[in-house]
């Protein structure tokens, strides 16, 4: 480190084995006025131990709603390049699967029009392209549409949705993520563009009960492959996990949450009562060789996830145990815009699906989009006995 | 072509390596061959090989464009991004694995993160850009996988362990659900600015956005006044109305949370529970929260079973064990007073001493 | 003596048997004898034979005279009654056991209740003297342990099996930790009668009183108004005021829980949980309600393992499959929407078909 | 059944192996008209499936503000004998332990003003005195209290408090809660009989984690017996038990919820790491030859647990983990006292312990009533990030 270094605390950030984003903001600000204020009121912001960045008031390009966050510097005259650094969320692709090619594109639109910074990717999944002054977000997007590359959401809309990498490379997608997503993201582009509801709305897509996407902490609308028939196994792969020393008893057995198997480790043989399996994949992910999910394959939808603001975060909550995913996906499709209907009608401002599903009950919610309970909806059943009836119901 | 609305992300198909569309949804099992390096073998017998390097997410163009170079060496120009922000080189010709590597190794490349690894923290804005931070998150997460980096190289732990960082409770990187969560807090109530207020935000919003109710019409000022016995600091005013700022250099630091999960294997979703309610903001390489964050991984690998994630050990010996063991101590911020408080309180005389 | 207050209850010191006074607290170990029989041996070597009999609590002067002269003859003029409303006969002379369980089987006492037994259902009034209820208690109780004598009489269950029942949901009879809960409840809201209303009640309580906020003043009236959309029949209006009663012979009747638990033996106590929202009133046998109960405790004594209440082994093989093993329909109103609810609800795709 | 019988339906409940309540009510209807109205009254709540008793207005005895529970019936011209049938709630001696002699003193006492019918016992454990007119009440009490009998609670009191038969027959009892239960009853005479709190308050005390008197479900204080050191085992009744056809792996070890036992099968030795076993008592319940509570007894003390009204029914929950319980019982009088005090000062009319700790936070009940936090209290720390800080402490 320089001694006359303008940045000392952030170059001690540079030493270390882990990839330095102090060396790509000064990699960037090699070329760009916007990346060198940057990393100069980043500086600041680690002497004062305080954020630099004043709350973003509303830009955007035309017809679109979102996909630009606005964001103004409150030391605008001592780092004037970054006075105005707005991001422009950019929806990746499925997988986020990209050729060299595309991304040369993207950088080369980028480095025209704004700081050079990227975080490949932001935790919705976009393409985050970290800066660029007002008067830059039109002519950028312009660009970035010539190349075939549209914005994500922000704001009260439907954000980019995101999937695992499902049967792109896993051999465990129950369900055709990358499809599926290309095809929910085609669908919803309205509500994806233009702020509509009370406030965000997620849809993630996983392929199977990993959660690779992490959609049951942080989507409104959770879609997690599984299959309704049993294990594929193949015995004589089994075998050869023992024989390479795997403990089948202690490590997969004895772990499997519902005691639905058994290892015969003289015969070497692995019986499992498949329908006491809750297909919590944990023997199929220990012995990926062995074990596949059944083949009759689909979805659990779940709903409600979200982070904390306001009432707390949720975990999503499953509404359909079952559900088949096949192209055009109409069921999914059609459910999500009738929970969108419902949520639209009844939520007040800022209340995200499931905070409005808590307020209202889960009742009234599975009345107004038409499903039946059923046990798999819940962990347990109530424990208080202030339950409603219906007036109808009481003759 | 200006005025081109609603034409969608590019189409995946035409982005995904040659080995993938043909062996799309047949890919039969996978192998992890060694740290960072995942074999996913096909129905047809066709083989892919994926590199998994660690990346800082803010990234320059110029760093995409070198990852491009390298794609364009050893993949057929094709790679991809995970969930968590890695970088994947995408290699179908297993003759090329090594040298890959090799090059990866050469350039100072972070190959690693894969099976009972820490992978990339999913992590946030901080000071870079956003403006309800009460902490930096690039920062953070640079210091503490630096310090950890031996378990992102190699996979030595008992199982998964997925840290995140979010420098706010909103909580944008979903760290609600993590083995360890490090989550930036604000400690002081907003700082009312009336100007602004009144010149900038709708009252009765503000007020509606507080989740504690603390937030109160000021008619003299025509302004609001904030019950700071009732806030509780989450910033929600401020998104509403940039009156009302609450950052500052001694209120704000770090809290860790633990025991999350995400994945549905063996134990369900979990949310990750506050051990640190506290820990100072200290760039530019917070040694009080990498050694906290060491001090709780270690323990944890220490004393897990196999195959048991942080929740899952934690849920076994109790939490009394946990403060126990890490050494942390207990204190009242620990004990729940939101909504579902009474849920996470003892109700049995068995606990361990 | 009038006007003598604050003297408490007599000394139980004075009233224990010699064997026990001699031993108190020496207690080492115990024996179930024979179902109804326990036998307790002192540090001293001292035995204490206890033979249990059920009671229906509902007892004439006659019958506590009865029961006197037969703790007279065996038992040295003592005795005493459990938890759960058992009489106990404490036999310190081993020769008397036998003799004194041939004279209660004569007599038509009900010996058992020990051991993984059903032992006498906790209740409360009913119709017998309160004003609240939905149902009647000993009514049904007399029905249920006509119907699961066996189970009373012989110790031949997997586990403890605790079946309680109150009449209203104020629940007296603390079935809300039971394996087994008979609850009566209302199905229609309180029918206002303005009089009395105006002339008994206050407005103001008994608004406050109202947990879900149905309740608004009708000024024209000068008394109440409820809102029946948001009155879920707690009773709550009608305890602060006469003028809301809510019985009603169609409305009212019987709903069934299960799985809750007091002691912390293996796992920490648990609430019961609400399968059959509704059974109607029928005198004098209850025969759906009785028919209900058998189903339950027949399907959980089959699958059980050893050992494992209700609850228990509900928590291992899952609701779902619960609901499949006896065939009771599930219906919406098992899906909780009060407070804690979400807690309730299943945050994974893991369960069961 | 007689074909001209005036009670046909409750007849029916004469029949059958269980006691039946209606040959004893049929008993005393033998002496006593309101017995024989009650019946009547009750066979035509039969009838009518509803109840036939009016909400009670406020009666009792001089000096007491509680323990008598007016009543009326609904039908007082038919059934003129009930037509003020007010109940009497009777102090019950610790442990439901009597003498003959004591009993029949209660009968003679009862049967001279009231029904002749009693609960033996109530919910609560009071012996419940069903029905007497308003002019026999004080004159009954008079006549109790020439016997030794005192009245219980009702109201918003202190309510009687009860415990299990502990170490007058129960070798498990780590507190002799007889003797505490006696103690407590008498130093708090006054909050039992005269109604001072914002609602009902109670107290039950358990020797052991099985609580046989459910005090975790229904009390706002539980006291329960527990200890701090090891489990005193007799190896050699542990091998007669094995002997003997227990299978120690399967029912004792398998089922141990901390997984701290170990049984050699071979040698027939049990060892138990009892830093791990969390005081559960299953093994012992299994063996208790063999096995025996430590010697450094005390009580867990827990607050809280209650019914569902009014916000939901409540367990207790752990607020000191470990105090020592010996005369004069101090230390936890004056606790209690603390929390009433509390209680008393914040909470709203009807809201009962557990509900304002649940309104005002634990943290605050904690700081008020000078208990230090331990993880003891808690079965998970919090999941939301929603908490507060003393101005003091941020410095
Ligand atoms: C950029 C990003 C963080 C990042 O560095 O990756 C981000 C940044 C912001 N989030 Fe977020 N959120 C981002 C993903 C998330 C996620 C994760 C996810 O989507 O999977 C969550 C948690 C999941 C969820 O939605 O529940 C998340 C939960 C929030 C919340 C709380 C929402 C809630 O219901 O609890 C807010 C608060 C708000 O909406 O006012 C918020 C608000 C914000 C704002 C807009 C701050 C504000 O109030 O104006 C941040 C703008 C920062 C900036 O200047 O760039 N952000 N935010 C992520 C979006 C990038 C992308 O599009 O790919
Ligand atoms: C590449 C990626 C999907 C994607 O579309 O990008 C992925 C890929 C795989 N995951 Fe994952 N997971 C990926 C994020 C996740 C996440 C999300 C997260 O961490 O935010 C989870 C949930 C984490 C949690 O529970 O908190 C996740 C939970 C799992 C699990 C369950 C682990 C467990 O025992 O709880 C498996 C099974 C296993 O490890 O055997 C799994 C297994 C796998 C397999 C083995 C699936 C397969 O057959 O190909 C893949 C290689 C894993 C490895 O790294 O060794 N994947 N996986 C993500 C890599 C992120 C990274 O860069 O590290
Ligand atoms: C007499 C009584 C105490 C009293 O002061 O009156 C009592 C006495 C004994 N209980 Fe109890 N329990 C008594 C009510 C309870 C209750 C309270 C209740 O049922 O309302 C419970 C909690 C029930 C629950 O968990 O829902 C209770 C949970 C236990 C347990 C734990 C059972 C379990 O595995 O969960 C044991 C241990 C055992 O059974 O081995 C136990 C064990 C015992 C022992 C063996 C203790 C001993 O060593 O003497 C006594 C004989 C039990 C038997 O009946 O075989 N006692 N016991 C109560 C008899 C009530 C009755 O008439 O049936
Ligand atoms: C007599 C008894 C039932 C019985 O048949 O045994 C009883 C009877 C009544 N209870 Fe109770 N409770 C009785 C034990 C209980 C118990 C059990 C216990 O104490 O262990 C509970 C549950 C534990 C608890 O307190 O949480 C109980 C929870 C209630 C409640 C709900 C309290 C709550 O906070 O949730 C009410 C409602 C109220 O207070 O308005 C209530 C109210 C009533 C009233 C006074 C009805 C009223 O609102 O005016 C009943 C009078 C009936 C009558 O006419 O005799 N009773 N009540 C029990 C008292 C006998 C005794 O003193 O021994
Ligand atoms: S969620 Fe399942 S299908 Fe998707 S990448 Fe993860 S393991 Fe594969
Ligand atoms: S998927 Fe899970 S529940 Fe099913 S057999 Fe495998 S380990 Fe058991
Ligand atoms: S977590 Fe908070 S501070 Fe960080 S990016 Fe999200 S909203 Fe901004
Ligand atoms: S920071 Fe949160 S709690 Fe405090 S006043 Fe603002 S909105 Fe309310
Ligand atoms: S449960 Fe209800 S109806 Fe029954 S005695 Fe108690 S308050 Fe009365
Ligand atoms: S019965 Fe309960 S919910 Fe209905 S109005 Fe009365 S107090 Fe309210
Ligand atoms: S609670 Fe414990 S000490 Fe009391 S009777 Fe029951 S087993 Fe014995
Ligand atoms: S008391 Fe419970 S936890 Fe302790 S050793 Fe026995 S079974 Fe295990």
């Amino acid at each position: 480190m320089a001694k006359d270094s303008k940045t000392p605390l952030l170059d001690q950030l540079e030493e270390g084995p882990w990839p330095s984003f102090v060396t790509e903001i000064k990699r960037a600000a090699e070329k760009k006025d916007s990346a060198k204020d940057l990393l100069h009121q980043l500086e600041r912001s680690y002497m004062d131990r305080i954020g630099h960045w004043k709350h973003g008031g509303i830009v955007g390009v035309k017809g679109y709603g979102g996909g630009v966050i606005g964001r103004y510097s409150d030391l605008p005259e001592e780092f004037p390049a970054v006075a105005e650094f707005h991001t422009l969320r950019v929806n990746m692709p499925s997988g986020w699967f990209y050729t060299t090619e595309k991304l040369r594109e993207l950088c080369d639109v980028w480095d025209k029009h704004g700081s050079g910074l990227t975080n490949m990717h932001g935790a919705t999944g976009d393409i985050i392209l970290l800066g660029a002054p007002t008067n830059a977000l039109q002519p950028c997007f312009d660009d970035l549409a010539e190349i075939g590359f549209d914005l994500g959401g922000s704001g009260s809309d439907m954000r980019t949705p995101s999937c695992c990498v499902g049967p792109g490379r896993c051999e465990y997608a129950c369900i055709d993520t990358l499809d599926l997503l290309h095809s929910v993201t085609m669908e919803f582009q309205d509500e994806l563009h233009r702020p509509m509801f009370p406030y965000k709305s997620k849809i993630k897509i996983s392929g199977c009960p990993n959660d690779c996407v992490a959609s049951v902490a942080r989507s409104d609308f959770s879609v997690i492959g599984t299959w309704r028939d049993s294990i594929r196994v193949d015995s004589g792969e089994v075998t050869n996990y023992a024989n390479e020393g795997m403990d089948i008893q202690a490590e997969v057995v004895d772990l499997c949450p519902t005691g639905c198997m058994k290892w015969d480790a003289g015969a070497k043989k692995l019986s499992i009562d498949d329908g006491e399996c809750n297909r919590c994949m944990h023997c199929i992910n220990l012995m990926p060789k062995a074990l596949r999910p059944g083949k009759e394959k689909g979805a659990t939808i779940l709903v409600g996830g979200k982070a904390p603001i306001v009432r707390g975060a949720l975990l999503s909550w499953v509404i359909v145990p079952f559900m088949k995913m096949e192209p055009p996906y109409t069921e999914f499709k059609e459910l999500v815009r009738k929970i969108w209907e419902w949520w639209d009608e009844n939520g007040k401002m800022r209340e995200r699906l499931g905070e409005l599903i808590n307020r209202l009950g889960m009742r009234a919610f599975l009345k107004a989009v038409d499903l039946p309970p059923v046990p798999q909806m819940i962990r347990a059943p109530r424990a208080n006995p202030y339950y409603f009836w219906d007036p109808e119901e009481v003759k | 072509m200006a005025g081109k609305t609603d034409f969608g992300p590019p189409f995946y198909k035409d982005l995904l390596p040659p080995v993938i569309l043909k062996n799309y949804g047949q890919w039969k099992y996978h192998e992890r061959v060694k740290p960072g390096v995942l074999k996913h073998v096909a129905e047809s017998g066709d083989e892919l090989y994926t590199i998994r390097v660690g990346s800082g997410r803010l990234v320059s163009t110029d760093w995409i464009r070198d990852v491009c170079g390298i794609a364009d060496q050893f993949c057929g120009g094709h790679l991809r991004f995970t969930s968590r922000h890695n970088l994947e080189f995408l290699v179908s010709d297993k003759n090329q694995v090594e040298p890959l590597i090799a090059h990866l190794n050469k350039e100072g490349y972070a190959v690693g993160g894969t099976g009972h690894a820490i992978s990339n923290p999913v992590h946030t804005q901080g000071w870079i850009h956003c403006h309800t931070p009460a902490t930096d998150a690039s920062g953070i997460v640079k210091a503490v996988m630096d310090d950890l980096y031996e378990y992102f190289a190699d996979s030595k732990l008992p199982a998964y362990c997925r840290i995140s960082l979010a420098c706010c409770l909103n909580m944008c990187g979903a760290v609600h659900c993590s083995d360890i969560a490090i989550l930036g807090i604000h400690r002081k109530p907003p700082h009312v600015n009336h100007d602004t207020v009144r010149a900038k935000c709708e009252i009765p919003n503000v007020i509606a956005a507080c989740p504690t109710g603390a937030i109160r019409p000021d008619p003299k000022e025509k302004s609001l006044t904030v019950n700071e016995d009732k806030c509780m600091y989450c910033g929600n005013c401020y998104t509403m109305c940039p009156g009302m700022p609450l950052a500052d250099p001694i209120g704000d630091g770090v809290s860790i949370w633990v025991g999350g999960k995400i994945s549905s294997a063996r134990t369900p979703p979990k949310f990750s529970r506050l051990v640190i309610p506290f820990l100072p903001n200290n760039p530019p390489r917070w040694p009080e929260v990498t050694s906290a964050v060491r001090n709780i991984v270690e323990i944890w690998a220490t004393h897990a079973h196999k195959h048991e994630r942080m929740g899952e050990w934690i849920d076994r010996i109790g939490w009394e064990r946990f403060f126990d063991l890490t050494g942390i101590p207990f204190t009242v911020q620990l004990i729940d007073d939101f909504t579902l408080a009474s849920e996470t309180f003892r109700s049995t005389p068995t606990f361990k001493w």
